[in-house]
């Protein structure tokens, strides 16, 4: 797969040209209280964090399994970097939290920020670590494998509670950040069968070490976690429905007494339990690439959903903006994974 | 009158039941014995897959309706009002209908496997034959 | 043929090793069953008088409704549930250094649901009335309420007595078989009987491998199904330290983790005694030590996410809840639970520590400890600290009755242990012998 | 001939069965199915007796339920709930917590049974009316020929029982002492008497008042008739707004029920009161109300030496002061804690003089309705006694009526002494012979609580032992002297009503069950000459700065006559929360001084007491103050003000020190700090949360009723009758003080106390909220408790199992778990109420608006009809508060005043953000009113 390699100047260059459209759009074209971007970051965190978790995770299990696609989705881990950088423009958009106006000693401005900002590249420095470590098979990648874990939970704790829960003050789950993390786990299993889908194609004909096994795995794990999903959702829906304080429900009550908002929350349940559920049910499927990444891509949909209907009722949202921004991170991500950072880092 | 031959050695036995098929021995008349599941055998001598699953299903699926359908029917045939949560709450007999789900699908697999593995055998029971060595084929009327 | 000859003796030590388990037990068996015995007679003896003078005997009050008998109940449950983590969930994962723990693991899950099932009786107020909370139509044609969750509780731990119980006698059957083989007399007849005549033909196993994946598949949700039920039957309350969305993950993983610990406080006496250090080798201790250390950091998580949200959220009444459970008159309890549960086990992330047998059982020990009492603190101080601050207060001493019926629900527990050791393979031959090719 | 005029009697009465329980000497009927069933009686219904309470000299009307039971194999009538009486002058259908209590010293385990004779070696033992009356008869005839003296003590007795006994001294040559009473209020009378040549105390007429201001007094506690008050003062804020300010050293209900509760040096009241009288003279309204003269006798200083003598802040002082002024109708009251010292009769004096030079007198203070205390002596009359009994040996000393404390007398003096009393307690049982008296429902009776009226006592039941009424032993007793002709108390009661001539006064009494007689009219003048001769000496107390011990009356005990109630101290004093436990109430700052906290043990010596006690931390009392209850003295102290006679309540130089012992009290309160959780008036943390109505699950709804409570707490003067009456008509059994201790105590309704962010102590009644969704019910297993269509929480319990999950997770923690079987000690079960269950051991209970009643309205209704309406339900909290705080009705009814209360400005929900819909609605205070405190 040497077509279309790039090299790292480029990446740079490009990702410095995407990175000066967003600072654009972002700051001159912005009215108050839109929140498109950090609908993006979420996304995409959850996405990026997902697949080194998910790779870290298999080495520490000592997954034989996962090696035909381990490289391809380390390779996104410079990904972790450029969020950080995109979050910098979250700072200046910090209008949309209900904390703007009287802020805290926890919620204000500049702690937010710094606080935020410093987890982010932590995490980007155990990732890469981690990446190189384990690109090499050397004998630290359990200790850096571990390392990553704890930041990646402790960041998308962090996005759980300090980027999404404030929106909805004074509502609070106890749940919301392991619900986060298991959730950045699930995306990352779903690139991963994508990406198992994709070097199936590619491995046709060619001599390439076959990825069934692999894909078939994979998609037990998605299986897996799509129960494992439903757990965690119904079990946090459970107490608040029979709790019924109208502090609790009122983040439910918002987001299931408009019609349109009912559809999307109830879209979520179908992406991210019902069909990866009855999908792969059966062990034929498991081992069929096309029917796996279709899988793969509604849970995918389902995650963006998700966070979709986070933000929907508590801010407004700009489509074209949005659009922007994912084709943004889009290209860079894609150009990254093209150009295998990992060759020529280190 | 048939005859048995017994093994210690994996592969020797292996080798030997391969041999008997090659000799023209017909499968069905052919039964080994193993101390643990042993994958070459179902390579050699090859048979159906186990329909196990169709049990498990089909007891699941029971398990999943009846854990909805008493709880929704007991809750009409009385209606009371307690904490103001409405008659029939769904998300309540959630649990019901998975646990029920979990309970008729594993009894079901489990009296299914009984059924196609015709256990209990009785008169395995009431004088058991025991081989001394671990390996057997047990080949009927007797044909080399 | 030098190999086949090693290959014999070795299928054989197998066979003899394990079966000869049961001959190994000298006096000092006894005298323990008899001790084991006498615990839960006084155990029983105690509920007896409870019944007949009043739930008063426990140290109970008016804010404090639950205390041992319920912390006992989930204690019970939990230690349950790493039985079937280890069987069913290594078993879907292939995980091979199950094989060497799976037996002992799934006898302690259904004597450890045995005993837990015992406690909700006990703690009800007229025990004798139990019969009423079983789903039938008593004489007003009333039904029970499917919306409580001891109703949940009933449904999920009868299941996962039933599941468990299948589980543990399907995974026997090929060894009773090899027992049956070795045996003679009335004790053959037994073992005949219980191995439903098994030989091990081709058929049977094609079944068989399917039936313990099934099994296997289902009991996996179950177990995490059963322990969130438990944790609901507090979460679904409004009382602060109670009503929190975090309970279910949170008590499974407490769950397995103490479950664990209490594997390895069993096995490694059961392997020092009968010398099986052959079989349970110090790689499987340490894949468990691993389990250990993951789900103490899933519990600490939660130790740590509660009072923090408790914070932001600014309610008076988490907030305050919180403060108490750590500064207030419970604060010893709380104390030794960090300790215990997230502080100690973090040590385990040394190998050296990790790999050291009797380390292990030490810190097993502190676990089982630890982990009952945080069942203790999060029922007692969330109960004696809630809303209404006229209606707070708690109760210190434990009393008689209580502790009575607690030492002898161990008592009950130990006595089953000691007589599955007794009369059943405490190790699964046939996957040995698989797992030895 | 008896029989028919008895007959005639009951017939009149209307209502009351013919039970023929009036006289003790008739047999019971055997139990037999009614083939002539009497017309009165129909079987299941209770029907009621209206009869006086006797447990205080307050003496408030009562209608008294009976139900019949079997007992022994008899049909008898056995009384189940004492009520006040509608419309009786003193209470108008209102009682106390003591009032509700007294049926448990009827039915009291160890109830005085047969006469006791004092044997050889000083045992009593049982014994024959005859004998007693016998040695009696002998020891009088002895005592005759020696020439040695007799005695007759009593407490406050009125009506015809004190004439009867005057009549028993006159014909058997016996002196009949002063009675007696603890809180005799000797000081206002004889400062009355010097004033206005009237010894008695006058009625105050609160509810004409508009602004009240009661320096000591505990109107609502004890004093003289609480009740009475309690209804006045709720009239007043109703009429005309009252305002009401209240000195006080330490801290007592009506401290805590006034707009304004004024912490002042104790011992310092009389500095005010004279500044205050200053003032007023010399206001222009009130100019030369008083001469000169008398002024002038009593010392003026600035309102700045006031303020450093009485510890008031300047503008306090002005502020009394400006109210007084400007009140139009002002009333102001002295007594209690502010008389009860050695100023105590000056302080009523000059208190007396502002009554009369701002018209009070005749206005708000009406002599012509006296409270009828003359009779009642003082301490001085006590220790006159005693010092005659070391004198001259005594020949039989009788003691009726005192089960209270006395000071101790050396009754071994005399010959014979003989005690007439119900419970063995106190001095009656040092006495040689105890006759066992009757309690007031099983005999005849009549008292006079006021001048002019006349409140009848009839029996409601046969005696259950072998006991006289008072009357009837007197009458037997002279009698034996021979000089009588046989007579029962009641037949002699017959002829004295006959006495009056009236027809019509019978008649009333025995319909109505009081008869209000006409004013005697009486209008007093001040009497210049006593006045200037009394205050010819007039000099201020010096006020002393040490530690001063006060002991207040008992809310629980009055005066600690009730202390043997079963009842008493299983209901909490309000304040502390301290249920069985003796204790002293020290300041926070004393506490800090001595670094002791709830529960430490101290000695308080000084001024010849000595007394050992764990100590209670009250906020809101004066720092040099530590408080006792009388009830916790084993006998009252024989400290009095020598001029007055009246019972020392201010203990001064007494000495606290700490003991180290660690004592375990039942403190029932977990915290007395609101921490603005929402239970008390407008939580400041409401603000934070929103309380926007929201709910996943259908709106709850009702079809005909939908039962709700309002409970005003500017009203609720946290008196506790509400958590008596519900014990007593609910059977909620009394666990007891381990129970206590434990945290089990069993009450379904209680008085929660908590402190607001400015030290204001708001008394919270807590019981089941009846929420609409609420969290207890759908957590039961067995559905023991279910909403019901009229919005009742129903808790069935016979179907409980007691998971205990309800109470658990009920935020009020209103739900009572019986953690054992409480078999009350016989005959203590003869008490219970048969309309509603007993519930055994392992079984959940809590308040159900008295469903019971609920029940039997709609049952009459339905005879009737026609739906319930407002009235045909009262649950038992609600029908005898004093202040009428508490309202109850169906709230889907736009007519009821509960749905226009439930709607009003002031309401607000405890724990609103909870989402439960409790129907129990708060009504706090105006925000204004709030805020000016």
């Amino acid at each position: 797969m040497d077509q279309g390699r790039v090299n790292t100047r480029n990446v740079i260059r490009i990702s410095a040209i995407i990175a000066g459209i967003l600072f654009i759009t972002e700051s001159l074209f912005r009215q108050r209280g839109d929140g498109s971007l950090l609908l993006t970051l979420l996304f995409w965190k959850s996405l990026v964090d997902g697949c080194i978790a998910f790779v870290a995770a298999a080495e520490l299990s000592k997954g034989k399994w996962i090696l035909p696609v381990k490289n391809a989705l380390l390779s996104f881990y410079p990904m972790l970097f450029v969020l950080s950088v995109f979050f910098i423009f979250l700072l200046f958009q910090v209008d949309i939290y209900p904390w703007y106006s009287d802020g805290g000693v926890w919620f204000n401005k500049n702690f937010f920020g710094a606080r935020n900002f410093i987890i982010l590249l932590i995490l980007y420095v155990a990732g890469r670590k981690f990446a190189i470590e384990s690109r090499r098979e050397g004998n630290r990648k359990n200790f850096y494998a571990v390392i990553f874990l704890f930041f990646f939970v402790v960041s998308q704790s962090m996005v759980a509670f300090d980027w999404v829960m404030p929106l909805e003050y004074p509502w609070y789950s106890t749940l919301f950040g392991g619900y986060h993390f298991v959730e950045s786990l699930y995306s990352g299993i779903a690139v991963a069968a994508i990406l198992c889908f994709i070097i199936s194609r590619k491995a046709a004909g060619k001599n390439i070490q076959p990825v069934g096994r692999t894909l078939f795995d994979t998609a037990t794990m998605l299986f897996g976690f799509s129960l494992l999903w439903a757990g965690l959702f119904y079990s946090q829906y459970l107490v608040i429905w029979y709790g019924n304080l109208p502090e609790e429900i009122s983040f439910l009550v918002k987001r299931i007494s408009l019609p349109y908002m009912r559809t999307l929350s109830y879209s979520i349940l179908i992406e991210l339990f019902a069909v990866p559920f009855l999908i792969l049910l059966s062990r034929r499927v498991k081992s069929n690439p096309p029917l796996v990444f279709i899988t793969a891509l509604v849970v995918l949909t389902g995650i963006f959903t998700e966070r979709l209907v986070y933000l929907l009722p508590a801010v407004s949202l700009d489509p074209l903006r949005l659009l922007i921004q994912f084709a943004g991170i889009g290209t860079i991500s894609i150009l990254i994974h093209k150009n295998k950072i990992i060759n020529s880092s280190s | 009158m048939s005859q048995h031959f017994v093994f210690d050695e994996k592969n020797v036995f292996l080798n030997k039941l391969r041999e008997l098929l090659k000799s023209g021995v017909p499968q069905k008349n052919i039964s080994v014995i193993t101390p643990y599941h042993v994958h070459e055998v179902d390579e050699i001598l090859v048979s159906a897959p186990s329909k196990l699953r169709i049990f498990t299903f089909a007891g699941a699926l029971l398990g999943g309706i009846a854990g909805f359908a008493f709880p929704i029917y007991t809750t009409l045939s009385w209606k009371i009002n307690v904490g103001g949560k409405p008659v029939v709450s769904i998300p309540a007999f959630v649990i019901i209908a998975f646990e029920l789900t979990i309970l008729f699908g594993a009894l079901a697999t489990f009296f299914g496997f009984l059924l196609f593995s015709k256990l209990p055998v009785l008169k395995q029971i009431i004088d058991p034959v025991d081989y001394d060595k671990q390996f057997v084929i047990l080949v009927k009327n007797g044909e080399k | 043929m030098e190999t086949s000859k090693e290959k014999i003796s070795r299928n054989q030590t197998i066979e003899r090793d394990v079966l000869s388990v049961s001959e190994k037990t000298g006096s000092w068996y006894w005298l323990l069953l008899f001790f084991t015995v006498c615990l839960t007679a006084l155990g029983f003896i105690m509920w007896g008088n409870q019944i007949l003078t009043g739930m008063g005997l426990a140290g109970k009050n008016n804010p404090v409704g639950w205390r041992f008998y319920i912390t006992n109940f989930v204690f019970w449950v939990g230690i349950a549930h790493s039985g079937t983590l280890i069987s069913a969930v290594l078993l879907l994962f292939r995980a091979r250094f199950r094989s060497s723990f799976n037996r002992a693991a799934e006898a302690m899950t259904v004597f450890a649901v045995m005993t837990a099932g015992l406690f909700p009786l006990i703690h009800l107020g007229r025990a004798w009335k139990f019969y009423w909370l079983f789903p039938y139509q008593n004489q007003r044609l009333l039904w029970v309420n499917f919306k409580s969750p001891l109703i949940w509780d009933v449904f999920a731990v009868s299941t996962y007595f039933t599941v468990s119980v299948v589980f543990f006698y399907v995974g026997m059957i090929p060894d009773l078989a090899v027992a049956r083989k070795h045996s003679l007399g009335i004790k053959k007849l037994f073992y005949s009987i219980l191995s439903l005549g098994w030989q091990g033909t081709e058929l049977q196993w094609k079944h068989y491998r399917w039936l313990c994946i099934f099994l296997a598949a289902f009991a996996t949700p179950l177990v995490v199904s059963v322990h969130s039920v438990v944790s609901w039957d507090f979460a679904m309350s409004l009382i602060p330290g109670w009503h929190t969305t975090i309970f279910a993950p949170y008590f499974v993983s407490g769950a397995i983790f103490s479950g664990t610990a209490m594997v390895i406080t069993l096995v490694v006496p059961m392997r020092k005694i009968f010398s099986l250090e052959k079989y349970i080798t110090e790689d499987h201790f340490e894949n468990i030590a691993k389990i250990l250390i993951v789900t103490s950091l899933i519990v600490g998580y939660a130790y740590i996410v509660e009072p923090l949200l408790a914070i932001y959220s600014g309610n008076i009444f988490e907030k305050s809840q919180f403060y108490y459970r750590f500064f207030g008159e419970h604060w010893f309890a709380a104390g030794i639970m960090l300790t215990c549960n997230a502080i100690l086990p973090a040590t385990l992330f040394v190998k050296k520590l990790r790999r050291n047998i009797k380390y292990l059982f030490i810190m097993s020990i502190f676990v089982n400890i630890g982990m009952w009492l945080e069942r203790y603190v999060i029922i007692v101080t969330s109960l004696s600290h809630d809303y209404d601050p006229y209606a707070w207060g708690t109760w210190f001493k434990p009393t008689y009755t209580e502790l009575g019926i607690t030492i002898g629900s161990f008592g009950l527990f130990f006595t089953l242990y000691l007589l599955f050791i007794k009369f059943l393979p405490i190790l699964s031959i046939s996957e040995i012998k698989e797992v030895s090719e | 001939m008896k029989r028919r005029e008895f007959f005639k009697l009951l017939g009149i009465t209307g209502g009351v069965a013919a039970t023929g329980s009036a006289c003790s000497e008739k047999p019971s009927r055997l139990i037999v199915p009614y083939l002539i069933p009497p017309e009165e009686m129909i079987p299941g219904m209770p029907f009621y007796y209206r009869t006086t309470c006797t447990e205080c000299p307050a003496n408030c009307g009562q209608i008294v339920k009976v139900r019949d039971k079997v007992y022994n194999n008899q049909r008898m009538n056995f009384p189940v709930k004492i009520e006040g009486l509608p419309g009786h002058p003193v209470n108008d259908g209102r009682l106390c917590l003591r009032g509700q209590a007294s049926l448990t010293r009827l039915y009291h385990p160890d109830r005085l049974k047969k006469p006791l004779v004092r044997k050889q070696g000083g045992k009593h033992e049982e014994t024959v009316w005859d004998e007693a009356f016998a040695r009696i008869a002998a020891a009088l005839k002895e005592s005759d020929s020696s020439g040695s003296r007799n005695f007759y003590l009593s407490g406050r007795i009125t009506g015809s029982l004190s004439r009867l006994i005057d009549r028993f001294c006159k014909n058997l040559g016996i002196v009949r002492l002063a009675e007696f009473e603890a809180y005799s209020h000797s000081a206002i009378r004889k400062a009355n008497k010097i004033l206005f040549n009237f010894n008695d105390i006058p009625l105050y007429r609160i509810e004409n008042a508009d602004f009240l201001l009661t320096i000591g007094t505990d109107i609502i506690d004890t004093f003289v008739s609480p009740v009475s008050y309690s209804l006045r003062f709720a009239k007043a804020k109703e009429q005309n707004h009252l305002k009401w300010i209240h000195l006080e050293p330490h801290i007592s209900l009506t401290g805590i029920r006034a707009n304004r509760r004024l912490v002042i040096n104790p011992g310092s009241e009389l500095y005010l009161l004279i500044y205050l009288l200053h003032e007023i003279v010399n206001s222009e309204h009130y100019k030369n109300s008083l001469s000169p003269e008398i002024t002038k006798l009593l010392p003026s200083s600035s309102a700045g030496t006031i303020a450093e003598k009485t510890g008031l802040k300047t503008d306090e002082i002005e502020e009394v002061v400006k109210s007084l002024k400007k009140a139009k109708r002002p009333l102001m009251i002295t007594g209690g804690i502010s008389t009860g010292n050695s100023s105590g009769l000056d302080a009523a004096l000059v208190c007396g003089l502002i009554q009369w030079a701002t018209g009070m007198i005749g206005n708000t203070i009406d002599f012509s309705e006296a409270e009828n205390y003359s009779a009642v002596g003082s301490f001085l009359d006590v220790e006159k006694f005693s010092r005659e009994l070391g004198n001259n040996a005594a020949g039989v000393i009788f003691l009726s009526g005192i089960s209270q404390r006395l000071p101790e007398i050396d009754i071994k003096k005399a010959k014979l002494s003989i005690g007439l009393a119900d419970l063995p307690e106190g001095l009656i049982k040092a006495c040689d012979i105890i006759l066992p008296v009757s309690h007031a429902l099983e005999s005849w009776g009549d008292a006079e609580p006021r001048k002019g009226i006349i409140s009848l006592i009839q029996p409601v039941m046969e005696p259950l032992y072998g006991t006289l009424s008072a009357g009837d032993i007197l009458l037997k007793i002279l009698e034996q002297k021979g000089n009588e002709k046989r007579l029962t108390y009641h037949e002699y009661l017959l002829q004295e009503w006959d006495k009056t001539g009236d027809k019509k006064f019978v008649k009333e009494l025995l319909e109505k069950g009081f008869f209000k007689g006409k004013k005697s009219g009486a209008s007093v003048v001040l009497n210049h000459e006593s006045v200037l001769s009394s205050l010819k000496a007039f000099k201020l107390p010096e006020v002393k700065t040490e530690s001063v011990l006060i002991i207040a009356p008992s809310l629980r005990t009055y005066d600690g006559r009730s202390a043997g109630l079963p009842l008493s101290y299983e209901v909490p004093d309000p304040v502390s929360t301290i249920t069985y436990s003796r204790w002293i109430a020290v300041s926070e700052s004393k506490a800090e001084i001595l670094g002791i906290r709830d529960g430490d043990e101290v000695i308080v010596s000084g001024d010849g007491l000595d007394l050992k006690l764990p100590v209670k931390v009250l906020r809101g009392i004066n720092e040099r103050c530590a408080m006792i209850q009388i009830d916790m003295l084993e006998s009252v102290i024989p400290l009095y003000d020598s001029r007055t006679g009246e019972m020392k309540t201010i203990i001064e130089g007494i000495k606290i020190t700490k003991t180290g012992v660690r004592k375990y009290i039942p403190i029932l309160s977990g915290s007395t700090n609101a921490e603005g959780r929402g239970i008390i008036p407008y939580p400041e943390h409401n603000k934070k949360h929103d309380t926007v109505k929201k709910s996943l699950y259908p709106e709850p709804e009702h079809k005909n009723y939908r039962w709700a409570m309002a409970i005003d707490l500017t009203l609720c003067t946290g008196c506790s009758a509400c958590v008596a009456a519900c014990y007593i008509e609910n059977n909620i059994p009394i666990v007891g003080e381990k129970a206590h201790l434990e945290g089990r105590e069993m009450s379904w309704i209680r008085i929660e106390p908590f402190f607001d962010s400015s030290d204001r102590l708001y008394f919270i009644p807590m019981l089941c909220q009846q929420c609409s969704y609420a969290p207890c019910e759908s957590v039961c297993p067995v559905f023991a408790t279910y909403h019901n269509p009229e919005g009742l929480n129903a808790q069935i319990y016979n179907r409980c199992v007691g998971t205990r999950y309800c109470a658990n997770n009920c935020p009020y923690k209103v739900r009572r778990f019986n953690w054992f079987d409480h078999k009350g000690a016989s005959p203590l079960d003869l008490m219970l109420n048969p309309d509603i269950s007993a519930r055994g051991r392992g079984i959940m209970e809590k308040c159900t608006f008295c469903v019971q009643r609920i029940r039997l309205a709609h049952d009459i209704a339905k005879d009737e009809g026609r739906k319930i309406s407002e009235g045909d339900v009262l649950p038992a909290c609600n029908q005898t508060c004093p202040t009428g705080a508490i309202t109850f009705g169906n709230i889907l009814d736009k007519e009821s005043s509960i749905h226009k209360l439930a709607h009003s400005s002031r309401v607000y929900r405890i724990f609103e953000e909870l989402g439960t819909e409790p129907a129990v609605y708060y009504l706090g205070p105006e925000r204004k009113e709030n805020g000016d405190k």
